[in-house]
């Protein structure tokens, strides 16, 4: 099964409206809507248990809305399971446990490959050049659980760029990165980009987002409290308050 | 479907489907009841262990295996009651017959993850061993069924102990190629949900598809299984469809290892060995089956066979040729 | 008389004794091997035990005799066991194993699912079976070699029906028994004779693994019935019924008409003032000095404590038979000749005294070997003791 | 009516027994994620150690529980700790850790104590009567104590810093961890109080129904039935289920019968399971 044919140019890849998500009586998402066209990036922040990571997972089709539509270049994908969402070209990376850790890289990459319907030369092709970038060219055949894990959290981003996404979403990439290292998220990001990825970046550290992110919106307690370029909403007060005041533990893992 | 994969047998499934050709030449090579005895018992424990194997693959632990069996050896017998004993007839269904139940089952079941799978199937093999008792016109009840026609090949009755013997290990054949069939050809795939289920989702695979195929398959071999247990007792009773059975089972898998076909072929020829030999204390083997499952858990994750192929590598690479990326991979794939 | 036999039994042991000291096997030619066959291990044991104890009392016997007459040859007795777990698949690799060791002749096993387990593996090597199991179909028409060890329910309960009806004047009973083979044969056979005798029967059965009767005992008392009786339950669920019953406010007599393990339900049940008007049908006469001279036995020939369980007084005897019948048959090979020699020997045990072969009727076969039993009672908290039953030839 | 309240006051008892044993277990793996295979184990092993408490070491039966609960609770904290810890992470590894001990303890028990039951009672007796209706003594005491014992775990897990932390960690291993509480202290401390009400329950209970070496099977299946029903890992949940199944038991076992009671406890599970995959209380976010 071949993903569907791209988008036509100028209409929008990803829309979200008034997305809902309610664990019990737990309110973790409320009325979150925003879009993303073709090379668009997107950067998510807020607090941990703002509900950044169940976005990722909605948006997916790994938990299902409480409420709202998510579409693609028009077409509702809203409660689809997962495997059909990421064959219509919304794909995810994960914040830890983003490799298949038993397999080499060269078997993780040809995995990607293959589930995602592109195994053949043309798909290594397309991934030899980030493979090349991150140095992970020369350790194809080592365990991906043994590479370090800067390393490992590089191929767990190829793995989510190998299955040929229109929409990346990327669970904090820089999470668990040395400094040094972060320099490659922005390398990945550059690279998806150039070829027409759109991109939705949920990260905590301040200075990717600052860099990378032309546009962000803050969760706060699952809903938007701000949108607009990162210069101008990190100053706001409201936007600090909420930093502040979220120090309890959160509930990120939903 | 995806395009044809690469998955080629490797060596592992070539010697499991070896091993019970050369099984079939038993009957023919001793008289000794006791070692026929055995064997047919080994045989019987494989298949099942083969079973629990092919749902290990994908990091899923079944509980149901005696419920399949149930069914499969139940649906045999009662095809010869009412006539048909061909076992070319008779096998398949032992195979179709818990394999066309697992698939509606598998539908509702298989959207459980890990634990709650693993509950569910525990409760399933109470659930069956309740039905039985409820159902006594059909399935004898408490009493099960005997006294049912020998199965006939061809016409030929199948009914002395070497036949017997020959049919078991002709169904184990059969179970083996089937299993490493599938596991051979899945084996990306199969690795990608043990390994990592959700990142396989969510680059595009079809999780519920191969589990719902891996599961109906296991239950068909748990089915043939059933027979061939039913075969040899020449009744099929509901107490040898229990939850202490689903235990055997799974021990023979993990202790053999869950990692390789031949694995679960290891560990039902050991144990099942290992507690006839304990004689008159045979209670003491549900106590050593515990300490071998804690051994082999904290030091030997592959199990006997994950331990012998590692020997193995060990002995062919001499010390100094092995890299410490050379042999690392495969040896840890046992585990995980 | 006893003291007369006690004595040339004890010059038998020393002699025997000093035999096999001299050289073991010098003087016998060939070696007869009976199997036990039965649960050696697990909740079931006892039975198991009971079964190997009572070949192996039946071959010290006949080794201190100076073995076994077969044909020409003068043949030691040797024993083998195998633990069948209680399961159908065990006793069917149990009965491979002892065949595969030479064992020709099988005392045991004892449970349902070990019995339907057994049978067909035993036909199909020809092996003679002594089973005890109460199965609806433990023996008949379509297995020539397998007997019947002691008699079955469609035996024992009819005058032990009769008597409690005597002496409780019941109109109604609630038979209560697990789920599973050893309770419904049982249970549904007593039910009928109970019915036969003019008594309103009711059957309930409970899932095996049970822990709690309350529920049960709520619904058994729903109908009002005169009498509980408690079937084949295994001794613990009984007693935990009998008390549970009396806490729910039953007065009236509790039976048991399915099997030993009276001194365990009295315990579990918290003692006899709790079961206070009980009857059962108990394996053998046990307060008949006879009877317990087996123990006596077993102590002397064997030098250590005999198996408790009661039913070795029983089986015993289905050994003793088995060995007297290969004599008569002059084979300790062909199974087929020593049943018939079976078939013919009268049933007349130096301690139990005499039986009859039974089992025409219910079984369709006449290879029951029903020997006197008991009937035991506790009248308003008292042990009244266990009363003789004679059983009378078909 | 009179069946009806008969059988409503069993429910109760039973409840509060199955309450006890689901809550060990649902903590068990809420904390650590692990399912215990070895709950019955320590429920049987509970029943024994008391047993032997009273008849060799002639200890009042009061603190023969207490000796069964420390017991039972020291040989889980240590089994965690040595052996469960290595592997927490690692659901099967866990499962065959927990399957195996299993087998061990119960094997162990036969050896030593035989396969028959013991003579074993409890020391209360007698039963209260209101016409019809009737309450064994002794069922009051384990009721009470079942309650007590219920409610002092509420107040541990939600009014203790001990009962927060371990709260902390069931939600979020990592962010707990991250704050400064330590799972290499909680989780065997966790593992020891679920195992430790196990084996209250098997020293309570066991003098009350039998004890025999196989007495945890049915505990480790009720166990199960309570906490899938409840949803894994949910305390209120496994009180409210056990009640649930104790109801269910005690009614379809009086109306319908002792194996159609059963089938229809199993089937309702099997249903509420298939309907709401997480159980009753269950949450989405654990994916386990």
């Amino acid at each position: 099964m071949e993903p569907a044919a791209g988008a036509v140019a100028g209409v929008e890849e990803l829309r979200v409206e008034n997305l809902a998500k309610r664990f019990g009586g737990l309110r973790v998402l409320e009325g979150i809507s925003f879009a993303l066209a073709p090379g668009d990036l997107l950067g998510v922040i807020g607090p941990n248990g703002a509900g950044k990571t169940t976005l990722i997972n909605v948006i997916t089709g790994r938990t299902p809305p409480s409420g709202g539509r998510i579409l693609l270049g028009g077409q509702d994908i809203t409660g689809r399971p997962t495997h059909a969402v990421s064959r219509l070209g919304v794909v995810r990376s994960f914040q830890q446990t983003n490799t298949f850790k038993a397999a080499s890289v060269r078997e993780n990459v040809s995995r990607a490959l293959r589930f995602s319907g592109g195994a053949g030369p043309q798909g290594w092709a397309r991934v030899a050049p980030l493979l090349d970038a991150f140095g992970l060219a020369p350790r194809l055949g080592e365990q991906s659980d043994k590479l370090p894990y800067g390393l490992q959290k590089m191929l767990g981003l190829t793995l989510a760029y190998a299955a040929n996404p229109k929409v990346l979403l990327l669970d904090e990439p820089a999470a668990g990165l040395e400094r040094s290292e972060r320099t490659r998220v922005d390398e990945f990001v550059r690279h998806v980009r150039a070829c027409g990825c759109s991109v939705l970046i949920v990260e905590h550290d301040m200075d990717l987002v600052r860099r990378l992110c032309p546009r962000i919106i803050v969760l706060d307690a699952g809903v938007v409290l701000a949108e607009g370029p990162p210069a101008e909403v990190l100053a706001r007060q409201d936007v600090i308050a909420a930093y502040v005041g979220a120090d309890a533990a959160g509930d990120e893992a939903a | 479907m995806e395009a044809r994969s690469p998955s080629r047998w490797g060596a592992q499934e070539w010697a499991a489907v070896a091993m019970f050709l050369a099984v079939l030449a038993v009957p023919w090579a001793t008289d000794d009841l006791l070692v026929q005895s055995i064997v047919n018992r080994v045989l019987i424990g494989a298949m099942a262990a083969l079973s629990v194997f092919i749902m290990l693959r994908m990091d899923l632990l079944s509980f149901a295996t005696p419920a399949f069996m149930a069914l499969g050896g139940y649906a045999a017998v009662l095809l010869t009651m009412h006539g048909v004993t061909e076992v070319l007839l008779i096998v398949p269904a032992s195979f179709l017959v818990p394999a066309l139940v697992a698939l509606p089952l598998g539908a509702l079941v298989l959207r459980l993850r890990g634990v709650y799978f693993v509950l569910v199937t525990f409760v399933l093999t109470e659930i069956l061993q309740l039905v039985l008792f409820m159902t006594p016109r059909l399935t004898g009840g408490a009493d099960g069924l005997a006294g049912f026609p020998a199965p006939t090949l061809l016409g030929t009755e199948l009914s002395d102990a070497r036949s017997v013997l020959a049919l078991a290990a002709a169904m184990a054949l059969l179970a083996a190629v089937i299993t490493a069939a599938l596991t051979a050809h899945f084996r990306q795939h199969f690795a990608a949900i043990e390994e990592n289920e959700v990142l396989a989702e969510s680059l595009g695979l079809v999780v519920w598809r191969y589990k719902a195929m891996g599961f109906v398959v296991a239950a068909g071999i748990a089915g043939m299984a059933g027979f061939s247990l039913g075969n040899m007792l020449l009744t099929v009773h509901p107490t040898s469809f229990g939850a202490q059975q689903a235990v055997d089972t799974i021990v023979y898998a993990i202790i053999g290892g869950r990692g390789s076909i031949l694995g679960p072929i290891a560990g039902a020829s050991l144990l099942v060995t290992v507690s006839d030999f304990l004689g008159n204390q045979g209670q003491y083997a549900q106590g050593l089956f515990g300490l071998l499952l804690i051994l082999v858990t904290l030091v030997a994750r592959g199990g006997i066979a994950g331990a012998v192929a590692a020997l193995a590598r060990r002995l062919r690479a001499p010390r100094a040729a092995a890299g410490p990326a050379a042999a690392a991979p495969e040896a840890a794939r046992g585990g995980a | 008389m006893g003291r007369i036999a006690k004595r040339s039994l004890v010059a038998a042991v020393v002699a025997a004794g000093l035999t096999f000291t001299a050289g073991a096997g010098a003087q016998t030619t060939c070696e007869v091997r009976i199997g036990a066959l039965g649960p050696m291990s697990g909740p079931a044991a006892q039975w198991g035990l009971a079964m190997l104890g009572a070949a192996e009392l039946a071959a010290a016997e006949a080794n201190a005799r100076g073995g076994l007459q077969v044909g020409s040859q003068r043949c030691s007795v040797s024993v083998l066991s195998y633990d069948t777990r209680y399961t159908a698949e065990g006793a069917a690799a149990g009965v491979n194993n002892l065949a595969s060791q030479g064992v020709r002749f099988l005392i045991g096993p004892v449970g349902s699912p070990e019995v339907t387990g057994a049978k067909p593996v035993a036909t199909r090597h020809r092996l003679l079976m002594f089973a005890n199991s109460y199965a609806k179909n433990a023996i008949g028409p379509q297995w020539p070699l397998v007997f019947h060890l002691g008699p079955g329910p469609s035996e024992w309960a009819p005058p032990i029906v009769r008597l409690a009806k005597e002496q409780f004047g019941m109109r109604s009973v609630a038979i209560v028994a697990p789920n599973d083979q050893g309770g419904t044969d049982i249970a549904s056979v007593d039910a009928e004779v109970y019915r036969q005798h003019g008594i309103t029967a009711t059957e309930e059965y409970y899932q095996r693994g049970t822990t709690n009767f309350a529920p049960i005992v709520t619904r058994l008392l729903a109908s009002r019935p005169d009498v509980v009786d408690t079937a084949s339950s295994p001794p613990g669920d009984a007693g935990l019924i009998v008390r549970q019953l009396r806490q729910a406010g039953f007065t009236g007599p509790i039976g048991r008409l399915g099997g030993p393990g009276t001194e365990e339900i009295i315990r579990v049940a918290g003692g006899i003032d709790v079961v206070r008007n009980f009857y059962w049908y108990e394996v053998a006469p046990t307060e008949d000095p006879r009877v317990r001279a087996i123990s006596d036995e077993y102590r002397r020939l064997l030098n250590r404590e005999p198996p408790e369980n009661t039913n070795l007084w029983l089986w015993v005897v289905g050994a003793r038979m088995t060995l007297r019948a290969i004599e008569r048959a002059g084979t300790a090979t062909d199974t087929n000749r020593v049943a018939a020699a079976l078939r013919e020997l009268p049933v007349e045990d130096p301690n139990l005294g005499r039986g009859a072969w039974t089992g025409q009727s219910f079984f369709g076969i006449n290879q029951e070997l029903s020997l006197p039993f008991g009937m035991g009672m506790i009248l308003d908290g008292r042990m009244v003791g266990v009363r003789r039953i004679d059983v009378s030839p078909q | 009516m009179h069946e009806f309240l008969t059988a409503g006051i069993i429910g109760i008892s039973l409840g509060a027994q199955y309450a006890l044993l689901a809550l060990g277990f649902t903590l068990i793996f809420g904390i650590l994620g692990v399912i215990n295979f070895a709950h019955g184990g320590f429920y049987a092993l509970g029943g024994y150690v008391a047993y032997a408490a009273v008849s060799q070491a002639g200890l009042p039966f009061p603190l023969a529980v207490l000796a069964a609960v420390v017991a039972t609770a020291a040989l889980g904290a240590l089994y965690e700790r040595f052996l469960i810890e290595r592997l927490v992470d690692d659901h099967l590894a866990t499962m065959m850790l927990t399957l195996g001990l299993y087998l061990v303890i119960s094997t162990g028990l036969l050896a030593v104590f035989g396969p028959q039951s013991p003579e074993f009672s409890f020391p209360v007796q007698g039963t209260l009567r209101a016409g019809t209706l009737y309450l064994p003594l002794e069922n009051l005491v384990v009721l009470a104590v079942c309650a007590a014992a219920i409610g002092a775990l509420w107040l541990l897990i939600y009014r203790t810093d001990f009962g927060r932390a371990l709260r902390a960690l069931a939600d979020d291993r990592k962010v707990a961890t991250t704050q400064g509480m330590r799972p290499g202290l909680l989780f065997p401390l966790a593992f020891g109080l679920a195992t430790g009400l196990a084996g209250l329950t098997g020293a309570l209970v066991t003098p009350i129904l039998a004890l025999s070496p196989s007495a945890g099977d049915p505990v480790l299946v009720t166990s199960f039935l309570t906490v899938i029903l409840g949803g894994l890992g949910s305390i209120a949940g496994a009180v409210v289920a056990a009640v649930i199944v104790g109801f269910v038991e005690a009614y379809a076992s009086v109306y319908l019968g002792g194996s159609t009671g059963a089938l229809i406890l199993f089937v309702t599970v099997l249903v509420i399971l298939l309907a709401r995959p997480t159980g009753l209380f269950g949450r989405e976010i654990r994916g386990a």
